[in-house]
């Protein structure tokens, strides 16, 4: 049995970077665009541009936690930029209009959010419709709903206490919402690594069926985890509201994309069962530095297009490569 | 006699218009260990997920204890200690060896996950099989018979009072299934009580206390002492006399058809592996687990990169670069794991028939009435049960063996290799599959079989490879093969 | 002949400036006892072509026609025509075919008195910003047309960096502006084409937290932009006579089909808003 | 084995229906949603009208048919909506800027939707980048290319011989779009069903270790899917050049969901292996059915969107419901 010690062990040694869970490629490609901007632009490499990157990734990061839990489970969530308008254009019409206390309605809000996540949740475990379409068919809804709140108008002009959560830096450093997000990113990795909760999800991903028969209750998982996702997705939506000052029902159009290419570029398989948040912060990294840096390098909108979808195939094929050598 | 552990009475199951199960009935007692045979198909895995909460039953009571017992899910039957060992592998890949073994009840500390404790008990559980692999690595890449050692250290981590095993030998060698009976028998002397799947007769007589027969969803005999002869139990399963497993081999022709020369693998896996195949002969080809066997032949088949060494076919070296290199020269494969490598499941049998010979339908039209005398000839001429319209998931494992077997024969190929092609097959399909084996070297083909049955190479081979660690240790004329020297070889 | 339903093919709801036009032109029609069917692109071209059709299965008797992309503008008029329905192009027009009249905002005009304002508060220098419409429409054009009249006439007025939009949406005017002060930090002057621009590009401004002042003006007059206006959010705008539109639109249709001559352009003021002036149009639209 | 027999012809019986593949539910939920609209609006049931929806759905038509193909053999194309704006802008450009014939700026335009699914499929062949990154990031990079060659701004104005290509009712009755669209319709649901490469797709999308072990070369065959989808994107933006006058580099946004959504309604699964051309053609209409029955029904737009997605979850919930009982 020697031989074959010495051929499983092999294995071994490349999970010393296991907490990233297939996304050192990306990790890798992190580090060569910022030291790259950094060179290229004496704008980059200073404590402002750092906090305004982070601002600038608080709703994609708050959304991409909510993602990457689908996705771990073998699913996806095309309604999330819905969700997220839906959430906002309730947020401001119970607080703007209906005169409701902000604190009372955000959780109604979130609250409205987290129904959006059970229908799918439903739909895909007791209609087994496939998630991309329950999900699209909830994208369509709650955008149709979210305007009509309002017949499609905007809701401007928020209390300032609430505006400044975006805005104010406690301790000169961070505003209210990125430590939120922060908080949500560190909550996230602790609950998927540390909890039995969060070792279930990688269960269901892997094989629904071994899951099932391990007593994994696979059916409240994956309405949990489309509940999760759309709170999220709800919560993003304060989040912007509070950024905007203002909610409008077309906002978080095509976030959907975004958000799913975070956490693939962060390594989590589409297939489920693998992956994780660090490797899904990398990857929210990666578009929040790859479009902070372009701008500041002045590089005209449409070439932006061109070059990020050239660095997010690389970022991605990096992996491939790395491990096709080792 | 004390009281069973588990009754079951007047259990029947149904799919549709389907009865696979009928007014079975059964009592397993502590500390016994019951042997459950039937053929392929008969209702075995059926009756054990009924058993194990993975399924319900369509009609009949079950009795734990002494208690009604009606498990709604898995997780009920677990917790009460009914613990099965599936016929499939039931494992994440992408998880550790030790998630694995815990899968679903991960021991907690302070609310989370406790590592270190799991890893720890998953690594004891591992040893208790002689099997050292770190308990951290990702389950993906071991192979076949390890996982299944893992599947099975899965069950034991687990505090039984009823352990099913489902055909848990069907990927393991020797020396592995002695580990594992040496845990059966622990289990027993501490009174778990104990159901038994196998299709490999000569374990019953090892391993099991009392035989139960199913045949058709029907139980049909029972006999007390496991010393029956094998034949009389055989006969009750299948329902008719036996006369005998293996064919008479023909006598090999002259001329060498394949010509491997120091064959060794792109990974190293095997290494300077020379032989050949002469017209009509069947090679058998032995070896412990991951003795580098699977690598070889795939290598032959042309599904693996090789570093170095040559394969020539009728005097002409070839490069494979690709399986449809092979396959255009005349080798075709069965691999080892019919339901991954060798069957698109979710298609149809004639589909799949159809996937094997495109490139002959190339530049035309494939018409139904194509498909349909394609799978006629294949049903016909390797006696299928089955239709070319059904689903290939949803013929017994017997069958779909058949037709990946049959999806290469319409070539009519100069080199077969079958990869451990009895895996999981009753004793009455094995003997359909070996007659194809037989009557492909009467044709003239070169034939290969790779087997972890000992049996099955000893029976079907004019001469025998032993492969050690990736190298070879030796081939065996058929006059000098038996368990005795090639265990010798093997374990070099 | 006489009209009994309407067609009304809107670019894109989302814009409160069209929404505004479509609830003009609805309360205009229903006083006169006319059926109004409306369909919304969603900024999409193509969806506009598909919905005019369904419109004109309907046998409606006169479009109003908002175009929703730059190009594609002259199948749906063309189409209409085919079909003997007379159209009424708001706001946009397209050269090939143009409707029977085309409604618009005086756009050159407006947007130079925008631009003369908040150059002349920025105290007539300064590096400015465009953040434009939907690249090729007609008020895209206008506006930018307008305003680089105003900028050529003042030499200490730079424009740094011109981007444009595809929905003149709020969220399009935050993250345009926040690239652009990422860029260049030291601008002073934005002209936003849109109120909602203009609104994204303040709230931009203002989480950017700039050292210097920047003076911020739009065009439209939204109707939460000019709350916000009141409050100081952003400068000037340029009020457009949504109402006015909407209620002559109906009004030409009906002359039209009545077989009346009418102008093939009408062109209507928009009248400069500052928090001066801002609270008699919070309260009486125009 | 009587009663294995019953079984059987049980099976055999929904065969008939086998063209669809999984279908059935939608091509009730089609029917379905016809005849209440007939009912509802004296308009529907007008040949007109029929016509009138051939033509909306000629563009839809043409790109679901090559993404029935990638998603066939397991895949996904995000890029799709891009590459007809670049293949728009491309003959746009070579027609009205360059002053080539069109005969020959079609052609290259062609060629460059080609080339564009080549890197695709080469990206997700050789370097192994999940379909969806690859696809996504060729969808931004199309895009920027798009706009960069008129700088954002659209072209106008093509011969009249080619925009009556769109107009032009032959024999009274199908435009030459329409026509081509249909033909291609037949052409693949020819292709797959009785050729060998079709089927290979299927055995690909089955199982792909299955397929390569069977000696088919997964890597050609994935790299031809690809293309060939490109090259259908591509000639949809002909299509809809021809259609709309002009052409504009933001044509096509979003159309990669409606695409899907079409493949995905009309039974192909998502996990590759099952579906084909007849349910796509189902899916398509259902979107085009209920688009053009909305409005002809005056439904408000924000209204539409919820129908919209309440219609999809119940035309593919159908599927299962019919499948649990049979
Ligand atoms: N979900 C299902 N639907 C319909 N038929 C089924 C289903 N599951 C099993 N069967 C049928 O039930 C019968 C019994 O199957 P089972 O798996 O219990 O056999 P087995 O005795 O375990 O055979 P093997 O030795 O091959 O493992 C077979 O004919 C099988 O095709
Ligand atoms: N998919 C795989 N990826 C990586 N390593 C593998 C894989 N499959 C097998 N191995 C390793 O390759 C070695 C040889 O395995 P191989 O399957 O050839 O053995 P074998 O003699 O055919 O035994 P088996 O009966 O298990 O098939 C073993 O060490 C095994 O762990
Ligand atoms: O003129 C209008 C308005 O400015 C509106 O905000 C968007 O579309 C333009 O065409
Ligand atoms: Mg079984
Ligand atoms: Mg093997």
């Amino acid at each position: 049995m020697s031989a074959l010690d010495v051929n499983e062990q092999g294995r071994q040694s490349r999970n010393l970077l296991g907490w990233l869970s297939g996304a050192t490629g990306p990790l890798i490609g992190l580090l060569m665009l910022s030291v790259f901007l950094s060179v290229a632009t004496d704008r980059f490499l200073s404590v402002r541009n750092a906090l305004n990157i982070l601002d600038q990734i608080t709703v994609l990061g708050v959304m991409s936690v909510g993602m990457t839990f689908v996705i771990l489970i073998g699913g996806i969530d095309l309604s999330v930029g819905s969700v997220l308008a839906l959430s906002m254009m309730i947020m401001g019409w119970l607080g703007n209009i209906a005169g409701l206390p902000m604190a009372v309605a955000i959780p109604l809000a979130l609250l409205v959010s987290a129904v959006s996540g059970l229908i799918v949740g439903v739909l895909v475990t007791r209609l087994r419709v496939p998630a991309f379409i329950a999900t699209l068919a909830m994208m369509s809804v709650a955008r149709g709903v979210a305007n009509m709140i309002t017949d499609g108008q905007q809701i401007v002009g928020f209390p300032d206490w609430f505006t400044m959560l975006a805005i104010d830096r406690h301790f000169g450093v961070l505003t209210a919402t990125v430590f939120l997000m922060l908080a949500i990113v560190v909550l996230a990795w602790l609950f998927l690594k540390y909890r039995s909760e969060g070792r279930m999800l990688y269960a269901v991903g892997g094989n629904p069926e071994v899951a099932r028969l391990a007593g994994i209750n696979v059916g409240l998982v994956t309405i949990g985890v489309y509940v999760l996702c759309a709170v999220l997705a709800g919560l993003a939506g304060i989040v912007l509201a509070a950024r905007l000052d203002a909610v409008q029902p077309s906002s978080g159009f095509g976030y959907e994309l975004d958000t799913i290419a975070a956490v693939v570029i962060g390594g989590t398989s589409l297939s489920g069962g693998a992956g994780g948040i660090g490797g899904t912060l990398i990857g929210v990294l990666i578009i929040g530095v790859l479009r902070n840096g372009l701008n500041l390098l002045n590089v005209s909108p449409f070439l932006q297009q061109v070059i990020i979808g050239v660095v997010i195939v690389l970022a991605v094929g990096a992996e491939t490569l790395r491990r096709k050598k080792a | 006699m004390t009281d069973p552990v588990l009754s079951l009475r007047g259990i029947s199951k149904r799919y549709g218009p389907l009865e696979v199960l009928k007014n079975v009935s059964l009592d397993v007692y502590p500390g016994e260990v019951v042997a459950l045979l039937g053929e392929n198909g008969a209702g075995k895995s059926t009756l054990s997920g009924i058993i194990a909460g993975s399924r319900t039953p369509s009609e009949g009571t079950m009795t734990w204890q002494g208690q009604p017992y009606a498990p709604a899910s898995p997780r009920e039957a677990i917790d009460k200690g009914v613990v099965l060992i599936h016929q499939e592998l039931q494992l994440l890949p992408e998880l550790t060896i030790a998630e694995n073994v815990f899968i679903g009840r991960w021991p907690m500390k302070n609310g989370v996950v406790d590592r270190a404790e799991m890893i720890k008990r998953a690594q004891e559980q591992l040893s208790r099989l002689n099997l050292h692999v770190p308990a951290t690595r990702k389950v993906a890449g071991l192979s076949t018979a390890n996982q299944q050692l893992i599947e099975i250290a899965k069950a034991l981590a687990l505090d039984a009072k009823l352990l099913i095993l489902d055909e848990p030998t069907a990927a393991l060698g020797g020396a592995e299934t002695e580990a594992l009976f040496e845990q059966v028998r622990k289990l027993r002397s501490e009174g778990v009580g104990i159901i038994y799947i196998s299709h490999r007769m000569e374990e019953i007589k090892q391993i099991t206390d009392r035989v139960v027969v199913l045949r058709d969803g029907e139980r049909v005999q029972e006999f007390a002492d496991s010393a029956t002869p094998v034949r009389t139990i055989v006969e009750s399963m299948v329902g008719r006399p036996l006369d005998r497993l293996f064919p008479a081999l023909p006598v090999p022709r002259q001329q060498p058809v394949l010509e491997v020369d120091g064959l060794t693998a792109a990974d190293g896996t095997f290494r300077d592996v020379t032989f050949e195949v002469r017209a009509g002969e069947i090679l058998g080809i032995a070896g412990l687990v991951g003795a580098g066997r699977t690598e070889l032949v795939r290598a032959i088949a042309g599904a693996d990169p090789v570093r170095s060494g040559t394969v020539r076919l009728n005097g002409e070296g070839l490069t494979l670069r690709s399986p449809a290199d092979a396959i255009a020269k005349g080798i075709v494969m069965v691999p080892e794991d019919r339901k991954l490598q060798g069957l698109v499941v979710s298609h149809r049998i004639g589909e799949n028939l159809v996937y094997a010979n495109l490139d002959r339908f190339g530049g035309r039209w494939i018409t139904p009435s194509m498909k349909r005398d394609l799978a006629r000839k294949a049903i016909s001429t390797f006696g299928i049960k089955g239709r070319g319209e059904q689903l290939a998931s949803d013929l017994s494992g017997g069958n779909q063996q058949k037709i990946v077997i049959a999806k290469w024969l319409m070539r009519d190929p100069k080199v077969v290799v079958l990869d451990e092609p009895t895996r999981g097959i009753d004793v009455g399909a094995r003997a359909g599959i070996y007659d194809i084996i037989v009557g492909l070297a009467k044709k003239g083909v070169a034939v290969i079989v790779v087997s972890s049955d000992l049996e099955e190479v000893l029976g079907v081979s004019n001469r025998i490879l032993v492969l050690a660690q990736g190298k070879q240790a030796g081939i065996l004329d058929r006059e000098q093969a038996n368990d005795v020297s090639v265990m010798e070889l093997a374990t070099i | 002949q006489e009209v009994k339903k309407l067609g009304l093919a809107v670019a894109n709801l989302q814009a409160n400036f069209f929404n505004q036009i479509k609830q003009a032109v609805e309360a205009e029609a229903k006083t006169r006892g006319i059926e109004v069917i409306t369909v919304d692109a969603k900024g999409d071209g193509p969806t506009q072509v598909n919905q005019i059709q369904d419109l004109l299965t309907q046998d409606i008797d006169a479009l109003i026609y908002i175009p929703a992309g730059a190009a594609a503008a002259s199948v749906p008029v063309k189409l209409a025509h085919q079909s003997d329905v007379p159209v009424i192009n708001v706001d946009r027009n397209a050269d090939g075919a143009p409707g029977d009249t085309f409604l618009a905002t005086d756009s050159v005009a407006s947007a130079n008195a925008v631009c003369k304002h908040i150059i002349e508060k920025a105290g007539g220098k300064g590096n400015m910003v465009i953040i434009h419409g939907q690249k090729g429409t007609t008020p895209e054009v206008d506006r930018t047309k307008g305003c680089m009249d105003a900028v050529n006439a003042n030499p200490g007025v730079k424009v740094v960096a011109e981007q444009w939009s595809n929905m003149w949406s709020q969220d399009e005017g935050f993250q345009i502006m926040q690239n652009m002060l990422q860029a260049n930090p030291d601008v002073s002057i934005v002209f936003a084409q849109a109120d909602g621009l203009a609104l994204g590009a303040a709230q931009a401004i203002k989480v950017g937290n700039p050292s210097q002042k920047i003076v911020v003006g739009g065009f439209d007059g939204d109707t939460a932009a000019l709350e916000a206006l009141k409050d100081g959010v952003f400068d000037v705008t340029a009020t457009q006579q949504t109402q006015k539109m909407g209620r002559t639109a109906v009004d030409m249709a009906v002359k039209i089909v009545a077989g009346e001559k009418v102008e093939p352009v009408q062109l209507m003021d928009a009248t400069l808003t500052t928090k001066d002036n801002v609270d008699g149009f919070i309260a009486n639209h125009p």
